[in-house]
This record gives C-alpha cells, structure tokens and sequence, in this order.
C-alpha cells in the first residue's frame, strides 16, 4: 500500500506494463520529453526510449490509425488523446476500424489497443477543454469502455485495460489527476471492470463513474448527516455495464439515482435508466432520477459549477426520488 | 500496319491522356527527398512495355524480362480478368449483392502484387482482386463479402494480405503503423530478411484526411511503406480534376519522399517500379509513393450506370491501351509463346470460372450466432445475453415452424 | 396530392427550396451529373448549374466544414453523405463546429446547414452500407436530428430542414426510398419536427421512426387480426425529442415500445425509454420494452434479417409488455 | 559595430535556421500551377527587413515603403506586444485561467492583418491577436474566453474576423467555404469590390487531415483563401521536423497553387507577401500558401513548461531577429522616427495594458441563464424545459440562502 496521486498511478501502470511487455507502446502528442500535458507519461521516454514512447505528428486520426497497424503486427499502443474534445478526429477509426476489425476479420486480428482520454470538467478551462463524450463510445458496438475515479482504480484498471486483447477507450477524471489514495502497487491482478460498491446503504442507490464518485461520496455524507443512507455504486466499465450489482441494490433500496457529467440526452444514463427500469421494474418506487450536464455545448468555464452535477443536484434528486 | 496502328495508338494515348486531368500539367522531372538521400524520379510516365508490345527498357528500373516472366504475368492477368468477369456475371444473376469489377487495372494489380516478396504485407482498398490472387488468396475467398456471408473471408494474418476496406481513406494509416512495426521490429536494412508493407488508394482517395496523415506519419517514421495510388481517372462519376489541379504523384514531394508515375496498364512497368519502391523500403529509404496511370473500364460496381456521366470514346480510347493485350502481342510477335500457350490459359481460366462460380453458388449462410462472434476476444456477457435472447427467440419461431419477416 | 416515392419527394423538396431560395447549394460526392447514388439529386444540376449542385472532392469533413463556411457567409448548403457509414470522418466538424458556433459565438453566425444521410439496413449491401448513427447525433447538443418515413414527411420535412436557421441532421430510409405515397406537394407550411401519431390504439403504445415505421404499421394489423390495438407513433424529431404525445398515449395504453434499427446501448432507445419512465411512470404497467439492433457490428446481409426488428421481434415484445 | 553586430546576427540567423527543420532541406525554386497560370515562388526565404534593420526590397513582392507605414506597423506591433505581456501576467495573477501569449510572432501577425482590406475576411487558429488588432477587434474582448466567461467575445461577422478556433485544423475548411462563398456571390475579379479570406493555423496544424482538405477543396474550387502557416517552429513540445521532412511551403505545390515561406519575423515582408497573396486571391489565381517562418518566443501557453523540451540558446538566438527591434533600428537609424515618437507608443502602450487590466477585472460574470442562449437560433421546448429546471432549483438555494458546490 503506498499514497499517490491518480497522476501518479496512471504513470506507474504505464511503467510497470512497459516492463512485463516490451510490446507495450505509448504514442500521442507530446508524450516524450514533456511526459503529456499533465505529466502522466512523465520519464517514461528517458527510461524506455523514443520506439516506445512516441511523440506523434498532431493529428487524432493518425495516431489512432496507425496504432492499429502497430496492434495487428502485434504491438500493444496506448495511445493519449491530449483532451476530451480532441478525439473527434479520429471517431471515424474508432468506430469504422478499431471496433471492427476483429468482427471482419473473424478473430484472425486482435485490436488490443488502448485509447487513455482526460475526460470532464471544473479545471476552469476553455472551450473543448471539459467535456465528457463516454456516451458515444458505449454506443459503438466493439470496443471496451471503462473509467477511473481514483489512484487504486486508476492503476488497477489501467493495467488490465493494456492486458486485454479488446481494444478499450480508457476515460481518466482530469480534475482528480492529483487527488492521493492509497495503491496495491505490488501487482496487478483480478477483474476490474466490474462495478463497485463504494459505500453501502439502504435508502437510496446512487450510481455513477469517473470525477463524479467523489461528488457523489460527498453527497452521501451529507444525507447521512440528514439520516439518510445512500448507497454508492461506481460502474467502473462503461461498456459494456455491469448491472447486476446495481439491480441487486436498488432491489433493496427502491430508489436509484445516476449522476454524470455528460449531456443528458441519448446518454449512458439513458441507459443505466432503461436497463435497470427492465430490470428491476417492481422494486422501483421511483423512476430512475438522472443528474447530468444539460443539452448544451459545455459553458464558459465560470459557468461550469452551474452546469456540473454537484452535491447539492445529487441531494435534491435523491429528495425527488425519495418523496416521488 | 503496325507501324500504323502504332502511330494510332499514340494518338489515342494522348487523346486518353488528355481527356484525364493526371495530366492538367504533364509531369516534369522534380526532386524529393527520401530520407538524407536524394532521388530523382523519372521524367514523365514510367513505360517498359508499349502499348503495341515494343519493349522499351527504362534507365531507372531495370528489369529481367525472361519470357517465363511474360508468361507468368500474362497468365496472372487473363486469370484475374476472367474470374473478374464472373464476378459481375454473378452478381447480374443474382448471386452476388454486388461486384466491384477491376476491368483494366489487372497491369498495375498484378506488376504490384508479383513484386512482393511473401513477407511482404499489403493493405488492400475493395477493388484488389488482382493482389489477392498474387498473395495467394483464392478467389473463391473473394466472393464472401459480395454475397453478403461474411465481411472478409480470408485470413489477413496468414496471407499477408488485409481484408478489404470500405471505408476510403482508413487503411493507409493501418497500413503505416503495420510498417512502423515492421521497422521498430528490425526487419528493414538487412537484404534477407527485410519486409516492407504497401497499401491501394485510389485516385479519390487522395483527398481524403486519412490518406494525408498516413503519409505524415510514414515520412515522419520513415515506415517502409508503398503508397499506391491506382489512378484510374474516376471516383464513381467524379474524373480526378474534382481532386487535384497537378498530378497525384507529386504529393510525395511536398512530404519528402520520392513520387513516381509509371503507366498502370503496363505490367512490366508496374513490377519494375513497384520493385524499386518496395527494396528502397527494405533497405531504409521509405516511404515511397508510386501512381499507377491506369482507367476504370467497367462500371465503378456493379450498382453502378457510367453512361450517366462518361461518354463511351474515353472508354474506347482506353481500350487501346489495354494490359494483356500488349503483352499478347509482344509474347506472340517475338514467338516467346505459341497458340498451345495461349489456348492452356484460356482453358484454365475458364476452369477457374468455372469452379468460382460453382462455388459461389454453393457458399452456405453462416448461422445467425456469427453474428455475435469475434465482436470481443475476450468474453462479454452483455453480448452473450443478447445471443441467448436471439436463440431465444428464434428457437419459439423453430418450435411454432415458420419466422415471417417485415 | 400526388402519389410518388420517397426518392422522388426529396428530389422535389430539393427543387423547389431550390427555386425558392437561391441560396439554397447541394454538396457531396457524386450528387452532379449522377444525381446521388440514390438519384436523390437527379437532374438538379442540369437545372440549377455546377455553382448549385457541387461534385466535392471525396472528404467527409471537407464537405462538412466548407458546408459551414458556405452557412457563415449566407448560404444554405444541403449536403449529402453517400451512405451511413462514411459520416464519421466528418464527425469532427460536426460536433466541434456545426453544433457549436451558434453557441460559442453567441449567435452572430448562424448555421442553417443540412446533413442528408441516407441511413438503415436491410438492402443487402456490404459493411458500412447499412448502419444507423442516429444516436450519436442525439447525443450532440446544439444540432437537430430528424428522419423521415414516408414520401409526404419526406417531402415536408426536408422543406423544413432547409429553412429552418439551425444545422439539421436529417435521416432518410434508404430501404424505403422507393417505397410511395400521397404527397401534399403544392407548397410546405407548418410543424413537421413532431412526434406523428400513425395509427391510434388502446391496448399498447408502439414508438418508432424512419424505416421501422413499416415493420410496426404491419405488426399493428397483424396484431389487430388478433384482437390487440396497438397505437403507433413515429417520432419524426429524434432530437429534441418531442415525448408528449408518446407520454399522453402511455398514459392510455399502460405499456411501451420502442422500436429502433440501432444498437440499443446508449441510444435513442434508451432515452426515450428513460423519459418516458420518468414522466409517465404510474401509468407504466410493465417497464418499456425496446425492439433494437443487437450490440454488435452490422452483420454480413445475409444476417440482417435476423438482425433487423421485424415483425414477429416488435409482436413478441408487445406480448412481453401485456404479460408482465 | 554595426557591421559586426550583423555578421554576428547573420550567424545566428543560421544558426536558428538550422536549430529548425523547416530548413532540413533549404528552400529552392519550384514550379506550381495556380488556376492555369504559373508562377514561379521565391528562391528562399522573403526578406525586405533585415534582421539589423537594413531594408532590401524584393523585386516579386514590391512595397512602397514610407516612414508613416513604418511607424504604423511599429505602433501595431508594440502595442500588441505590451497587452500580451500584460495577458500573461493577468493569469498568473489568477485573474486569467490561461494566456496563450503571441511573442515573436507580432511581425508574421501585424503583417497579415496590415495586408487585409475592410471586406476580406479572417479565420484566426487562438494566437492571433495581432490579427485581431488589425480588423479592430478591442484587445479586451479576447479576454472573455481566457476568464471562462464566454467563448467568443467579439461579433465574428462584423470584425470579418471569426471567433478563435481551437480544434486544430477546423478553422481552415470554415474559411475554404467561406472562400468559396466570396467567389460564388461574384466577389472575385473585380479590382474595386474584391473580397479574399485568409485563414491562420500553426505549423503543427499541417499534420491534421481538416487542413489536407482544405487545400484540396480550395484548389478544387478555386477559393480566393490565403493559408497562412505561421511556422513558429513548435507545436507545444514538438519540433516542426516532427511535422515535416521539408519546408511547409512546399505543400503548395503539391495542390498545384504557390507557396510562399516568408521572413515571419519581418513585418514588411509579411505585409508584402500577404498583400500580394490576397490580390492573387481576389484577381482569381486563389488559392496561396504562404508560410511565414517565425518562433514562439514564450511558451505554448501559460500551463506550458518550454524547459521541458527546449534549451535557451535556441531561444536567444532567436531574440536577435525579433520583429520589432529590427524596425526600431530602421525608424530610427534612419532618422524616421525619434525619441518623442517612441515614447509616444511606448505610453500608449502602457494605457491600453491599463485599460486591459482593468477591464479585465472588472469583466461580470454571466447568469447562468447563458448556458442556454443561442444553442439554437429556433425555440426549443426540451431546453427550455431544462432551463426552468435550473432556474428552479438555483430558486431554491437563493431562498435557502447559499450555494454549496464540490
Ligand atoms: C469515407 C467514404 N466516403 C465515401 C465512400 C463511397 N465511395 C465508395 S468508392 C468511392 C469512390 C472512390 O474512388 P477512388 O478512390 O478513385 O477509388 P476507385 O473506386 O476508383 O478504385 C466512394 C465515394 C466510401 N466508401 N468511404
Ligand atoms: C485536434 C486537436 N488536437 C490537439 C490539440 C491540443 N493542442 C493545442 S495547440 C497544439 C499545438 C499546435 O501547434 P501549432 O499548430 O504549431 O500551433 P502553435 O500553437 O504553435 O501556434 C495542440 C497539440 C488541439 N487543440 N486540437
Ligand atoms: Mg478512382
Ligand atoms: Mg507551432
């Protein structure tokens, strides 16, 4: 058990993975000398060199592109998409040849490539700085999609995300890039991408991923304060989703709300809403209450904690949900 | 009368040659820069063998032409035309949804595919049927995805040979990172061991982003890459001057690495250059890109009606210039091949017809489970859930007998 | 009224918004002398000339961005991706331009643009022929996604597109487009970005849109023949969604629906099965039931029948819903 | 001393050329087609300004040089330099979030943006405020996004000057279209009513595939649009060799329209070239590139850490070819301008860095409302179902008293 920062752990998962594989390679803008805009590759290219940490041309599609002909010749890229708004370049990849190719091949190629995103908002940045564009990923069928909310995740799940023979976009909570948790940094093992139970409790479930955990967490907090007990459930993998744990919970709860920070519509809320609704129909006393981003572009930044679910959004809807 | 038809046919070269806009400016001589090292690529369209069969030998690319060689690629050629031909038949008959015919590519198919060495990788657009047949991807393989049964039949990993891309634009860029791990793998320099990759783009494909960035990143990794563009004169409706003002070729330039416009019609030339292209890959000197000035015959795809924007004289101009042809003529009026030669490939290939068309006709629909397979390699229960509520749900159709569709 | 195809009603709506406003520019790949490969634009240049009806050179996001700089300037480009699949390479443009500069520049620039996208399966074609993005758009804030399902929507809503001040992605069902139909074609006026009821019924409510609309008009008679009512709606406006007649009807009937040819995860589906929980849920007397493509890449042809919602899967959903 | 001073000065000129691939490979003459007509771009690098103030005039790019230009142009690039410092320091004193500062760079900007006539038109890449100042954009409202209160301040249709684009690549398509919008309304060819676009992206942006298309389009449409690269050698930590094996410009070629690589630290060059460039583009020979060869003295931005990539000598070699000195020493060698005058702009410009001070300060935060404004230009129920929603629960809180956040 050692404290360090999600920052930290992302960059020590990088290292220890291009350790055990030399077939692990990093490849984004400005990966090398600088170690990424925020540092998460830090030192790696003095320590591994510039085959294996690459600084790319600027251009999304081509690095994603390219590290598909690095995995079908049996490299394992991970790949940094320097911000959430700067992947859009390189959709098309994603969706028309690192999610299908192992479907149009038959198996005869595996993708196992790894596309790490900072994804959210409340740095105070400018426009395509902050946003959270999950939603579209786990609507393309053939990829993997996970998120990390803290250091033990952010290792845990990283690590597996570049063992996996599937390809995975792998969402990182830039504003908890320097928050410190404890990390079994021994090694890695076991099934990660699987929802967690963050805190038990019996009123109320309350699911959600990513920077929003520890709103949520804090949230959870105050209610009990009130004397109400929320239950915290981290979904960790995006897609697919684990649900049973949270059908299980709000079998006993009755009351589920989910929180992110991406715009509402057509969303993975909309999702974990529709499934647990089929799922757990009769043990809802309340629909499934969503607190997301509105269906607007991401505002100016001074704006941002209008538009971010924050702990006083989360306790209003559980008090919705509880009094529906 | 040949000396007729030979002047004939230059006219029409160049009536052929200015009804494409490749030539809005003929190309010069210009300089790029492979590398630290300087090249110089040829003056003008790299042609070996004329379109009346003379052997010309280029200064640049040298070539062996041993008659075996002749022979072989005439064999190629009249192999892959005929079973392109069935293709479209096929599809006319209903058997297949669509055919996408290489009619008058099968010079700068085959000069490509037979100047790969078999550790050679290529990524193939959809219209490559000449290049699988060079990696030894039988054709019948080819007939999958047409017929609506899979989306790539053959081993891609095996046969060194992509499946097919739809998408314009998305292979070149797998294509350069698949060299820049040859290259990070230690497989360039050494004479033996050595293996480089090229990719097929077609002419409206250099438009795309994609086909862009693939040629940033391979200059940038120096990635033993062949970038080859089949100029064929048409995206669908669109003639090339939609795309450029100047020849594609010179897009290699403006990046670094040599450019070469070789006459796609002429299979010799395509070997030779394509040669050239893949051992300076080998030896270091990537990326290179190559232009094969060649022309659609046929319909873009068998959904396809040129007639709406393409008048039959370019075609007929073309036809001139056909591949085999000159090849015929020039095995035949230097006796390196008699009629006993000749009828042999035409039996084979009629065989070869044959047996693609039967088996076609007899490829069997995949279950319904395919469906879900290889979507992940690793296991996905939400995936396996979906199958079992299909089975499901087919299974209560199996029992109450029939399934009605919309 | 007239009768004429779906193909044809567009062709018309092109030419008359055409005559109407000289600002009006087709773009895309083919759609000159070809007339589309859809003959969508069929003889639209030999009318309007080569400044109006414009071969492009092949590059989605080419199209797309100098589409938004034609908007800038005062034109109202209507441009035309050849099939669903070969969007996303313009994907980038979409979501960081389209959606945005109205927003970012505080509405200085409006973007009246229109994405024609010929969408859906069910034609036989090979890969990338027969996929329906729609969610992905939904999911954009800042644009509107509309489909049509007939020859006189078809008609009336492209008309509406093309006036209206903001970028419309709008959805045509290519296996429907030869399909005919009575059309109102003297002149457009009204609101056609509506949910539309198609057949009214008691027993359950049916939502859909676009080329599944036939699939659940024949389950409705099918259904009928057995005795059971079913109300089908066709959403026509995908984004926003416009829920209240589907909230009103749920209210009648007691169960929901939805049929859509996507993947289900994170899409259309999902959303209006969650907002029409969360807005009618005493009414709900068994969760909303979804009829959807399955969550894997778009099969080979051959399989799209298994693929596809057809009759029988939106009858044996029905049954699902009046048996909870 | 001022001949050593220049030797020495010549040196680092050098010096800085070859710390900087654009000149892997030095710039040679080559033939590009434009439109039907051929131009011939400049051997080399286009200097009017010499580094030690010496002016040489160019004989393809003439410019009436007179004492009030010269003023003019030091005026604009002292001024934009001083409210730039000034942005810098307003972040680090937290009441900025970020500053993307443009020195080094107010020669290749002030020279652009002097060129530009009212109706002509500019897509900015985040840099250029220089250019910003030159179509009467009021520096301070290239303060709001860098507070986080909007993400455009200025009326883009009115300035003909769009709001700052930071997908890297976008802004070049928006301006083709626009481009071609100017051509289709018949704003080409003539001399009084003329109107060009000119676009701005670094010479990290070259890679993207958005600006590929860009030109492709343009040259397809023969778009009246000025791509100026300002190639100031580092996208953030990345070397321009990283980008290119050759000289930018010469992707110009390559679509068949001229490209230019111009002195970017010289204001009079810039304004020439740029000139000429636009009347190119409003005769009808659009489209042109030009590449103005510059460096970005400070870091990337103010969350940039340049000491991470980049040693200091290469930046103090640079500082001897700064854009302004050079015309300092020319104003003033030369008897053109004296001390009154200098300290004239040199007042002036601490006012506008007071007055942008501030203003800044004093900039009100938006209501909340505005997250809802002007998403869509027609009514949309679903949002204002969500505003209301906001509205209600920010209702809440203010009868509540406070707002609690994360
Ligand atoms: C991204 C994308 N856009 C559009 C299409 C539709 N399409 C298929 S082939 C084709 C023309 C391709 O022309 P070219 O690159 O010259 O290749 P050719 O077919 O002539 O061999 C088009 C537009 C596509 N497949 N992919
Ligand atoms: C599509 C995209 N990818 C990445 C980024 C992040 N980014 C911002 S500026 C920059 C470097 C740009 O370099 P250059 O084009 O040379 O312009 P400069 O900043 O030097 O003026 C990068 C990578 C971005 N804004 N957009
Ligand atoms: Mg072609
Ligand atoms: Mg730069």
């Amino acid at each position: 058990m050692t404290m360090m920062t999600v920052a930290k752990a992302l960059n020590l998962a990088l290292r220890q993975s291009m350790e055990d594989d030399a077939k692990v390679l990093i490849m984004g803008e400005d990966v090398g000398k600088l170690g990424g805009v925020f540092r998460i590759t830090d030192g790696l290219q003095k320590d591994f060199g510039e085959h294996r940490v690459m600084d790319t041309p600027l251009a999304e599609s081509g690095i994603v592109g390219t590290a598909v002909g690095l995995a079908m010749r049996g490299y394992r890229p991970v790949v940094e998409i320097q911000f959430d708004g700067f992947v859009f370049p390189g959709f098309d990849q994603i969706v028309s040849q690192v999610a299908k190719i192992s479907f149009r091949s038959q198996g005869a190629w595996k993708v196992p490539l790894v596309i790490r995103i900072p994804f959210g908002g409340g740095i105070g940045a400018v426009e395509h700085h902050s946003e959270s564009p999950e939603s579209f990923f786990c609507h393309i069928a053939g990829i993997r999609v996970v998120a990390c909310s803290n250091p033990s995740d952010a290792y845990h799940l990283l690590r597996q995300a570049i063992t996996s023979d599937d390809p995975v976009v792998f969402f990182e909570p830039k504003r908890r890039y320097w928050e410190k948790g404890e990390v079994e940094s021994a090694s890695h093992q076991g099934d990660y991408f699987t929802t967690r139970l963050r805190r038990p409790g019996t009123d109320c479930t309350v699911v959600t991923y990513g920077p929003s955990v520890a709103v949520v967490l804090a949230a959870a907090d105050a209610a009990a304060a009130e004397g109400r007990s929320l239950e915290v459930l981290d979904l960790r993998s995006l897609s697919p989703l684990d649900l049973n744990p949270v059908v299980e919970s709000v079998r006993r709860t009755g009351h589920l709300v989910v929180v992110s920070e991406a715009p509402r519509e057509s969303s993975i809320t909309s999702e974990v809403a529709a499934r647990v609704t089929e799922e757990a129909f009769y043990s809802l006393q309340a629909p499934v209450i969503r607190v997301a981003g509105y269906d607007t572009p991401y505002p100016p930044s001074r704006l941002e904690e209008e538009y971010l679910p924050n702990l006083d959004r989360v306790l209003e809807a559980v008090d919705r949900s509880m009094r529906y | 009368m040949p000396a007729e038809q030979s002047e004939s046919a230059k006219n029409v070269r160049a009536a052929a040659a200015r009804g494409t806009a490749g030539t809005s400016a003929l190309p010069e001589p210009h300089e790029v820069i492979a590398g630290l090292r300087a090249t110089v690529t040829a003056p003008g369209l790299v042609t070996i063998l004329s379109p009346e069969g003379e052997l010309l030998d280029h200064p640049d690319y040298p070539l062996e032409v041993t008659p075996e060689l002749v022979q072989g690629l005439y064999r190629d050629m009249v192999l892959v035309r005929r079973f392109d031909r069935e293709g479209n038949a096929l599809q006319r008959q209903g058997q297949l949804g669509l055919w996408v015919p290489l009619l008058g590519q099968e010079g700068a198919q085959i000069g490509a595919g037979r100047a790969m060495r078999p550790l050679d990788m290529a990524f193939p657009s959809y219209r490559e049927h000449g290049v699988a047949w060079c990696r030894g991807v039988d054709p019948t393989d080819i007939l999958g995805m047409f017929r609506g049964i899979d989306h790539g039949s053959w081993n891609p990993r095996k046969a060194r040979f992509h499946n097919y891309c739809i998408v314009i634009g998305n292979q070149v860029l797998n294509a350069v990172g698949y060299a820049m791990g040859q290259r990070f793998d230690g497989m360039v320099g050494d004479e033996q061991t050595a293996e480089a990759t090229i990719c097929f783009f077609g002419d409206g494909a250099t438009s795309q982003g994609d086909v862009h960035e693939g040629m940033v990143f391979g200059a940038a990794f120096n990635a033993p890459v062949v970038y080859y563009c089949q100029n064929n004169q048409w995206a669908i409706s669109e003639p090339v001057e939609k795309q450029s003002r100047v020849p594609l070729y010179r897009r290699a330039g403006s990046y670094g690495f040599p450019g070469i416009r070789v006459d796609g019609n002429d299979v010799l030339a395509c070997l030779a250059v394509t040669r050239w292209a893949l051992d300076e890959c080998r030896t270091g000197n990537g990326p290179v890109m190559i232009e094969a000035f060649t022309y659609r015959m046929d319909a873009h795809t068998t959904s396809d009606d040129p007639n709406r924007y393409r008048n039959s004289d370019e075609t007929e101009a073309w036809k001139l210039l056909d591949p085999i042809e000159r090849v015929k003529a020039y095995l035949a009026r230097n006796g390196l091949a008699d009629a006993a030669f000749f009828d042999g490939v035409q039996a084979e290939a009629d065989e070869l017809a044959a047996r693609f068309r039967q088996t076609c006709i007899d490829l069997p629909t995949p279950e319904p489970g395919r469906m879900f397979s290889h979507v992940f390699a690793e296991p996905n229960p939400q995936l396996d859930a979906q199958r079992a509520e299909m089975d499901r749900y087919l299974a209560g159709f199996a029992d109450s007998g029939t399934v009605t569709h919309r």
